[in-house]
């Protein structure tokens, strides 16, 4: 062989961990700022949507009587500092937010804080359990349709699919709930626990969690029962979702070059599916569960309004219903920090997944 | 006089005793902020309230026109009506064993004026004094003969100061920024009552545990679990046995349920409309022939039947359940020609005007856009064109407190259960402002309306109202329609269910 | 064969390159793709730029018509700076100043009939429609395509011959001087000879002065009257095709001429130039080819050879500057 | 003895909205051990459907008849499964572009690995091992470091030099290089192009080179094909197809090419393309589907269709004419300028 | 040289040609089509269709369906049919007026936003953004609270909620093709950003847009119903089909008075999303990515 092709060394891209720490660091910190941003724009988006409302805190959470006594008012609006300038309210919020502080719900007489603590861990609990059973199902279906693409199980799932996402929520919650706990009785109708049992000693909010770490298996049990109904309704959107999308992005990522590469080297389809064709597919699966969490938060508002489940969306209504501010703002914050953090998880995880980003 | 408040259970009770370790759950939907008596005066904080706190006398069963003895074994009234003195039992002692005291009453109730809350107009103008360690009196500076039918309101619960104090808790000058007892108070209950708070939440569930030190009589079950429920889905749950007791059916809901007991009590909550009398609002609305010729358009019967089964048309403003209501079928009855003829009489051609009612809220059953809409349709019978301007409770709270609706439709739900509350219906008065029903505009009514303020014989009370409901009747721009059902279901192993016109059942009579 | 002497500028410059440098990247992370470019491109005259994927070709044609800013030295098109295109509309003069880009399949529109497309070489310069249309059907057979391809629609054509449609469309804009960069090399074989025929054909008829983007050097070769080679930002080697073909200079240039094979049956193995372009962000010291070159010398590291004339043309190369220095001395 | 491939009369349809089309039609050629084989043609006349038919890697409802001989045993009639064992085992394929080739997001070491150690049943480092040698092989630098680098961590020729060593990693007796150096540049095509004549000697590896570029093929290829529409316009041993072309369309594409052969010409001469563009699947003419861009068509050219003959020894050419002389001076069609 | 000569010409086929032949290749689609056409002819001729006024409370309450009520009458002795079918005049108008007017809105922020760039970009992206970080009927709640439970309040609501999904596709694809090389080519022509953003980039934005409108109608009608649900959209009397399902669902065992509206809803919800999503794999496979950057 010629010397020419003796090839001089060159520089392999070396991993740069050092620089990307850092690079990871300063993006952590970019997103949090911008993050925090948002959180303020979104407190002054919903201090100003409840300023527009028409009616009076005082006269929404004061009794009929009591809202004709000047003094019980005064009282009312000076516990809530309702007397001041508006913005001086909203100063004052802000304030108190950055302290962590979030004010006192004027429905629960609670502070929102304490409120969201009870609640927050309610409403993650069915959410995890149903943005879980998506993915599960979702893109396992959604790896089947690619795999069996146009042929009868691909049009089969693409009707599932599609029903999926056109099923009304609520419709769909209340018809479950007749079914399989009003007719068939199979499954509990409402609550997070059955009646006779008291909540498990709290550690994370999480029912069934905490049930496990304190070995109360019988309320664990309640508990997975009571998140069933809930957990399927509100994952029938985004199992359609999850589906329709996996499907898409297994589809694009089975047309590239490099499966067929894949293929060639004679691996067995499983690993090739899985490995090759999925693991890529899962970068953009990701960032469509980040958006499918979002929508199921959504779907939380019916879900737990129909099944009695003592959760954010429950909060949200029924604050709104009150024009209770401080809980509105409250739940908006912590709404806001939830979008922040998933997009935030979702860019760590596309950083595990593809190498690409995680090193440059 | 008027219809028995003591539902019938609809079917035979079961003949078991409860067994005295039994949990007993209720479902109702939530409308509750807090369990502190001091600052609590919504439907379902005065359910748990008289469970866990005694007051001074109370009501047993469905009965409301006759308070009986609870902390107080006794009590007289000056003949004035000004000073009501209370005698107090001696064995009566606080889920922690010490004993109820004079001090003790004297605290709450004027912790409740202090704090400056939902409930304490319940003492306006009204002063608690303790001569020795087992006599209250309350001294009104007008006349009140109200003031026992006050007393028993849940919201008068006595606390055990020592402990409320020890919390945070006082009743001086102030209180309203003052005292922090509420959250120490919606974690452990400070009570004599039947009952002691066991856990609590404002969406979820109260947890009521047997009062061990209960100086009364303990109740049949140890435990009673409240869950926060939607109305539909009690009934479903009442169905399947997964509660006892559900609250909030609405008549339509109870209809033909069967292997329940369905006790079917009267609200006091009275529907009715009211067509503005203030010329500024509108000059239609305020023009008598008007207001008759839309009394004499409605038809009470059909709302009654859209209603459902136990309602019935109220004959005047105060329900059938208290002290001077007008007899059952003295109500004012469709007069379609009347009505016309009254229209034509007031001149006003194609009258058109606008109803505010809350339409997003429902009570008892009914939602407010279904009655509009009914009305709307029977108006257009007699010529009157009605735009439907229902807006969320909030907004339309506003407008309505702000006197602005041309007609509107709402319902008035007792503060207490004595006719004295519904004076507010008067000219200057609360509702009555709210309709342009100003100072002056029948000065007959209103002279009648001051006498029976303060007037204390029962008799003469009864006459005096019956007096002013009929003048409203008459000429006012209110129109009564209707009093809703007030329906209790409960399995078939619960005993003695009675609906309360005040707080919905009595959880520690329930057997 | 004496031709050692650079081409007379006997034809006026119309395009003129000095300095010209360009960079990308957001500040802290810059990278110079173009570090101080010299060029010139008379009329009638094509000039070929080639060199590796990467080195900087493409970035120099887009600033040379004024779609990449300039982070030093000038752009001049008939004596007057070429501007960066902005938001609005470029100005007149530089229409005049073209460019047909590598992908014939995404330079056209393809919701647009050809026909509307070649005519706005005509209407944005202010013609009529009518004008547009007559125009745009002389131009389609001008580059070899039926007048009735006005009405069709990109997609109803082959690479080639949408490539000819690119370049009528920019030919209805009058050009005195355009870039192609890459015109051909997205082009089957006989495709790629038919678009360079025409190229170079325009170039004889009109006196339009081209610039020629290729890496592919027997393609230029066959179209272009000199030739710059470029190499990390940097034109390393500037002369005649045929000097820079049969005599390169610069080591560079050499083991490009060498790496050609040919198609002649021979089995001849071409000759390999080992190793990759570094990284534009991080150049080498000196000589931007030392690590790669075979004829390095200790001064390469350290100096940055400037252009100087060698045998006849330009060439920025220490080691080969040194002998034509000793020479000239 | 059989040579290890052996292509008989291959015929490959491929579904179309207009029903089965044949993109490769009666294609004939061998590939002996230790030979270079190549295939020239330009866009769409069917060569990656060549190669992708002895993958077994055609896309779904394609239907193939003929003969794929491979050692001996038919590759169009292999089930499934045996295909797969003989996939990357005995036949492994590189593809055109170094930068989809790879997978982005897997590891080199994985990527050259994985089906190492499915064939082979090799235990993880021993897989590792054998693949650093691989790597250092194809010359990739410090291949220890490579293993756990991302393919967007080289450039595109170090890509391709991966891209081979996966190609090799279960000892494949032949390769099939699909456009091999089309995206590279012609400084890291001379070393993919040495890589790959170095490979064929100290291996003995069979090697099908795919390309449209005439200067690959002389630069590598013992033998030559060149097909046109699907079908096999000529072949025969590189010198001979390249330097004395006898069928027009080669003549063609040689002509379409930049002339370094006229190197010492001062005068340019114009680049000769072939008229027109190359059929697409579906309307592929009848008879010879040259003849309408043939400058020496006859009238028997529309309506028959040519078969491969032997012209020469191992020379085929499906073109009956036979108009070009046979001293490889190109030939002046009518109309040309001189 | 030789004149190439065009290719035998399959049919020019622009977006909307292509578009419309998109229903008869899939039966999906077909079926979707089918089932719109049935409620907008429904909707049209409700006065006639149905058997009787949606409003009158002239039957019995609450019963089963049967030959007189082929749905049942609800709790107001009002025909279930009758209403079902008066629905359709209020959800479907409403979901084409409310995706026309989120289209409108949020292509011409997009476009503005990735024409102008900077901070014009930044502050509606940062809007966007905004309205992303509610989940959209929380939001759309906290909007229909403050205006008042009506069904135009709701309808508002749901457009503040879904214009930024137009936002963001338009803008990205206006960034795409301003960097792409046919507008490049003409922006050297001398067209100015403005023209090709109209001339070039319009025609391209269309499709992937249309796509997303499409399988947005659905999307409209399922918030715009979950609003009335919760009693925050479509008053009574109104025959809104959630408010429908919401009163239904006060007497489970009736199931008739909700099953029908609710199937009423899902017929339609699905019925364009069999469409919408025939038409993206028309038009555009891609609007899914564009949706996201
Ligand atoms: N828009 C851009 N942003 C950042 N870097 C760029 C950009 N465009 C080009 N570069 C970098 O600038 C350098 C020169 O790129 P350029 O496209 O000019 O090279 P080229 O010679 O045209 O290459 P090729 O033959 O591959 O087209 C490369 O390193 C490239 O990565
Ligand atoms: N999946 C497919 N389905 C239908 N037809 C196809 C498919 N892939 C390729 N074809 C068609 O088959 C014919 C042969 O394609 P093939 O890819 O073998 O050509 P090629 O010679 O490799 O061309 P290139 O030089 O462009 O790679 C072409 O007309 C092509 O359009
Ligand atoms: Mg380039
Ligand atoms: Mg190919």
């Amino acid at each position: 062989m010629s010397s020419a092709d003796s090839a001089l060394p060159v520089p392999v891209g070396r991993p740069r961990t050092r620089a990307s720490r850092r690079d990871l660091w300063r993006f952590l910190a970019k997103r949090l700022v911008a993050g925090a941003f948002l959180c303020v724009g979104i407190t002054l988006v919903s201090f100003v949507l409840t300023q527009l409302v028409p009616g009076d805190p005082a006269a929404a959470n004061l009794g009929n009587r009591a809202v004709e006594d000047p003094a019980a008012v005064a009282a009312f609006r000076a516990q809530y500092g309702l007397d001041k300038p508006l913005p001086v309210q909203y100063a004052v919020y802000l304030g108190k937010l950055v302290r962590g502080d979030l004010g006192e719900s004027q429905q629960s007489h609670r502070t929102v804080k304490a409120d969201l603590a009870e609640y927050i861990p309610a409403t993650f609990e069915l959410a995890l359990f149903a943005i879980v059973l998506s993915l599960l199902v979702g893109v396992t279906l959604g790896v089947v349709a690619a795999v069996f693409r146009d042929r009868w199980p691909d049009q089969v799932l693409r009707v599932v699919s599609l029903a999926g996402v056109s099923m009304p929520t609520f419709w769909i919650a209340l018809l479950a709930f007749f079914v399989f706990f009003y007719k068939l009785g199979w499954l509990p109708g409402g609550g997070r626990l059955g009646p006779a049992l008291t909540p498990p000693p709290r550690t994370t909010g999480m029912f069934t969690v905490d049930a496990a770490l304190a070995g109360q298996w019988g309320v664990l049990g309640s508990a997975l029962e009571h998140l069933v109904l809930p957990g399927l309704v509100l994952a029938t959107y985004t199992v359609g979702m999850l589906l329709r999308f996996t499907r898409a992005s297994m589809l694009e990522i089975l047309g590239n070059d490099y499966v067929r590469a894949a293929r060639a080297k004679g691996l067995p389809e499983r690993v090739v599916v899985v490995r090759h064709v999925l693991r890529p597919a899962l970068i953009s699966i990701i960032t469509v569960a980040g958006l499918a969490f979002g929508s199921l938060l959504s779907g939380t508002v019916l879900v737990e309004t129909i099944y009695s489940w003592p959760g954010l969306g429950q909060y949200a209504y029924t604050s709104a219903k009150n024009l209770d501010l401080p809980a509105i703002m409250g739940v908006s914050v912590v709404v806001a920090a939830v979008y922040i953090a998933i997009n935030l998880l979702v860019d760590l995880l596309y950083g595990v997944i593809d190498p690409r980003i995680r090193l440059s | 006089g008027g219809g028995s408040s003591a539902g019938t259970p609809a079917s035979g009770t079961g003949s078991a005793a409860a067994p005295a370790n039994q949990t007993l759950v209720v479902d109702t939907t939530f409308n509750l902020k807090t369990v502190d008596p001091g600052r609590m005066f919504e439907t379902t904080g005065l359910l748990i309230d008289r469970a866990l706190y005694s007051t001074l006398l109370t009501f047993t069963g469905g009965d409301v026109k006759k308070p009986v003895p609870d902390l107080a074994e006794s009590y007289t009234a000056s003949p004035d009506g000004t000073t009501y003195t209370f005698k107090l039992r001696s064995d009566a002692v606080f889920s922690d064993g010490t004993p109820v005291t004079s001090a003790d009453v004297v605290f709450s109730l004027n912790r409740v004026k202090a704090i400056a809350g939902n409930p304490s107009f319940l003492m306006a103008g009204i002063t608690v004094t303790a001569p020795d360690a087992s006599t209250v009196v309350l001294t009104s500076e007008k006349p009140n003969p109200s003031i026992p039918f006050i007393v028993p309101n849940p919201a008068l619960g006595i606390l055990n100061s020592t402990a409320v104090k020890a919390s945070g808790g006082t009743d001086a000058e102030g209180a309203d920024k003052n005292d922090k007892a509420e959250t120490a108070l919606n974690t452990a209950s400070q009570g004599s009552g039947p009952y002691t708070l066991s856990s609590f939440s404002t969406t979820t569930q109260v947890v009521l545990e047997a009062n061990a030190k209960y100086w009364g009589t303990k109740p049949a079950y140890s435990k009673v679990v409240l869950r926060n429920v939607a109305a539909n889905v009690q009934k479903l749950n009442v169905t399947k046995g997964e509660s006892q007791i559900a609250l909030d059916l609405s008549p339509t809901q109870a209809e033909g349920m069967k292997d329940v007991q369905v006790v079917n009590g009267a609200s006091p909550n009275v529907f009715f409309l009211f067509t503005n009398n203030d010329p500024k609002i509108s000059a239609t609305t305020a023009n008598k022939d008007f207001q008759e010729a839309v009394r004499y358009g409605i038809d009470y019967d059909g709302l009654v039947a859209l209603a459902g089964t136990g309602s019935t048309q109220a004959a005047g403003v105060i329900p059938t359940m208290f002290l001077g209501s007008l007899p059952a079928g003295s109500g004012v009855k469709r007069d379609v020609a009347r009505a016309k003829a009254a229209l034509a009489r007031s001149g006003i051609s194609n009258p058109t005007v606008d109803i505010g009612y809350p339409s997003d809220f429902a009570s008892n059953g009914i939602a407010f856009g279904d009655l509009a809409a009914r009305v709307q349709a029977n108006l257009k019978e007699v010529g009157i064109t009605v735009n439907l301007k229902g807006s969320s409770v909030q907004t339309a709270l506003a407008e309505y407190r702000d006197g602005k609706e041309q007609m509107g439709l709402w319902f008035w739900g007792p503060d207490y259960p004595d006719p004295g509350d519904y004076l507010v219906f008067l000219p200057d008065q609360l509702v009555g402002k709210r309709a342009g029903y100003v100072k002056g505009a029948n000065p007959a009514l209103e002279a009648l309306g001051e006498k029976a303020a303060t007037t204390v014989d029962d008799a003469e009370r009864v006459k005096l109202y019956e007096q002013i409901q009929t003048e409203l009747n008459t000429s006012s721009p209110f129109m009564p329609l209707l009093q809703p059902a007030q329906i209790v279901v409960a399995g078939q192993s619960v005993k003695n269910v009675q609906s309360n016109a005040v707080w919905l059942a009595t959880l520690s009579e329930l057997g | 064969m004496t031709g050692a002497t650079p081409v007379p500028a006997a034809e006026p410059t119309l395009l003129e390159l000095t300095g010209v440098a360009v960079e990308y990247g957001r500040r802290g992370a810059r990278v110079r793709a173009v570090d101080g470019v010299d060029l010139t491109v008379a009329a009638g005259e094509v000039v070929g730029l080639v060199g590796e994927s990467g080195c900087g070709k493409s970035s120099l044609g887009r600033a040379a018509v004024g779609l990449e800013p300039l982070a030093a030295g000038s752009a001049r098109f008939l004596g007057e700076p070429v501007t960066t295109i902005g938001r609005g509309a470029r100005p007149g003069r530089l229409r005049r100043l073209q460019m047909v880009f590598q992908d014939p399949y995404s330079s056209l529109n393809p919701r647009r009939t050809v026909g509307d497309l070649v005519a706005d070489g005509v209407t944005l310069g202010g013609g009529s429609r009518a004008e547009g249309r007559t125009r745009a059907a002389a131009l389609l057979e001008r580059v070899g395509l039926p007048a009735s391809a006005t009405g069709a629609y990109p997609h109803e054509f082959s690479g080639g011959q949408l490539q000819r449609i690119a370049i009528a469309r920019t030919l209805a804009a009058d050009p005195l001087c355009f870039v192609a960069d890459e015109p051909i090399s997205a082009l089957d074989a006989s495709a790629q000879a038919t678009v360079a025929n025409l190229l170079s054909g325009l170039v004889r008829d009109s006196g339009i002065g081209l610039l020629l983007v290729s890496h592919d050097l027997s393609v230029v070769r066959q179209v272009a009257d000199r030739v710059a080679v470029m190499y990390l930002g940097r034109v390393v080697e500037v002369g005649t095709t045929e000097q820079v073909w049969s005599r390169p200079q610069h080591p560079y240039t050499q083991a490009l001429v060498a790496a050609i094979p040919r198609p002649d049956g021979g089995g001849v193995l071409p000759a390999d130039l080992p190793g990759d372009v570094p990284d534009p962000a991080d150049p080498p010291s000196g000589c931007r080819f030392h690590p790669r070159c075979p004829i390095v010398e200790d001064s390469c590291r350290t100096t940055d050879p400037r252009p100087e004339t060698v045998a006849g043309r330009q060439v920025a190369c220490v080691v080969r500057a040194a002998p034509a220095a000793r020479a000239d001395a | 003895m059989e040579p290890l491939l052996r292509v008989e009369d291959l015929r490959v349809e491929l579904p179309t909205r207009r029903g089965l089309r044949p993109a490769v039609d009666g294609l004939s050629f061998d590939v002996a051990e230790g030979e270079i084989v190549g295939i020239a043609g330009e866009s769409g006349s069917g060569k990656t459907m060549t190669a992708m038919t002895l993958l077994g890697l055609l896309p779904h409802g394609a239907r193939t008849s003929g003969s794929a001989r491979f050692d001996g045993r038919e590759l169009l009639t292999l089930g499934r499964r045996q295909l797969r064992d003989l996939r990357g085992r005995q036949i492994a394929m590189v593809s055109q572009d170094p930068s989809t080739a790879l997978h982005p997001i897997l590891p080199v070491g994985t990527q050259v690995t994985e089906h190492m150690r499915h064939h082979l049943g090799l235990s993880k480092s021993a897989a590792r091992a054998e693949a650093v040698e691989l790597l250092a092989t194809v010359r990739i630098p410090d291949p220890e470091r490579a293993l756990g680098a991302y393919p967007g961590q080289f450039s595109g020729g170090m890509r391709q030099r991966i891209a081979i060593a996966v190609a090799l990693a279960a000892r494949p007796r032949l390769l099939l290089a699909d456009e091999p150096t089309t995206a590279l540049d012609v400084t890291v095509q001379a070393g993919i192009l040495r890589l790959l004549d170095r490979l064929r000697r100290e291996r003995g590896l069979a090697v099908l080179v795919i390309t449209h570029d005439l200067g690959v093929m002389s630069a590598v290829a013992d033998r030559v094909a060149v097909m046109y529409a699907g079908r096999l316009a000529e072949s025969g041993p590189r010198a001979q197809v390249l330097a004395t072309p006898r069928h027009p369309y080669t003549r063609g594409l040689l002509d379409a090419l930049p002339h370094p052969e006229a190197a010492d010409d001062p005068a340019r001469v114009a680049l000769r393309p072939i008229p027109g563009s190359p059929p697409s699947l579906g309307d592929v003419p009848a008879g010879c589907p040259f003849h309408p861009r043939c400058a020496f068509a006859v009238p028997a050219c529309a309506t028959d269709r040519p078969e491969p003959v032997p012209v020469a020894a191992g020379h085929l050419l499906a073109c009956p004419p036979d108009p070009l002389p046979r001293d490889g001076a190109a030939p002046v069609p009518e109309g040309a300028p001189a | 040289m030789s004149a190439g000569s065009v290719q035998a010409a399959t049919v020019t086929t622009p977006d909307v040609a292509r578009a419309a032949r998109a229903p008869w290749r899939s039966p999906l689609a077909l079926v979707g089509l089918t089932i719109i056409v049935g409620w907008l002819v429904l909707a049209v001729l409700a006065p006639w269709a149905a058997p009787s006024d949606p409003l009158a409370q002239d039957a019995a309450i609450l019963q089963a369906p049967s030959g007189a009520h082929w749905f049942g009458t609800d709790e107001l002795g009002r025909d279930v049919l009758s209403r079902v079918v008066h629905g359709a005049r209020i959800s479907l108008p409403l979901a084409f007026v409310l995706v026309a007017a989120s289209t409108l809105i949020g292509s011409v922020v997009g476009a503005v936003a990735g024409f102008f760039g900077r901070w014009v970009d930044s502050v509606a992206m940062r809007l966007a953004d905004l309205v992303f970080a509610f989940p959209g009927i929380i939001l759309a709640l906290a909007i229909a609270a403050a205006l008042g439970p009506q069904l135009r309040n709701a309808v508002i609501a749901v457009v503040i909620v879904s214009w930024p999904g137009y936002a963001r596709l338009v803008r990205s694809l206006v960034l795409a093709a301003r960097t792409s090389q046919y507008v490049v080519s003409s922006r050297l022509l001398g067209a100015s950003g403005l023209r090709t953003l109209f001339v070039d980039v319009r025609p391209n934005i269309a499709g992937p847009v249309l796509v997303m409108s499409a399988l947005d109608i659905g999307n409209a009608v399922l918030l715009l119903s979950g609003l009335s649900f919760l009693g925050l959209g479509a008053q009574p009397p109104t025959p809104e089909w959630g408010a429908m399902v919401a009163a239904g669902s006060q007497n489970f065992d009736r199931w008739w008075v909700g099953l029908f509206p609710g199937l009423a809803i899902l017929t339609v919800v699905l019925a364009f999303n069999f469409v919408g999503d025939t038409l993206r794999d028309v038009l555009d496979p891609r609007t899914a990515r564009a949706l996201r950057e």
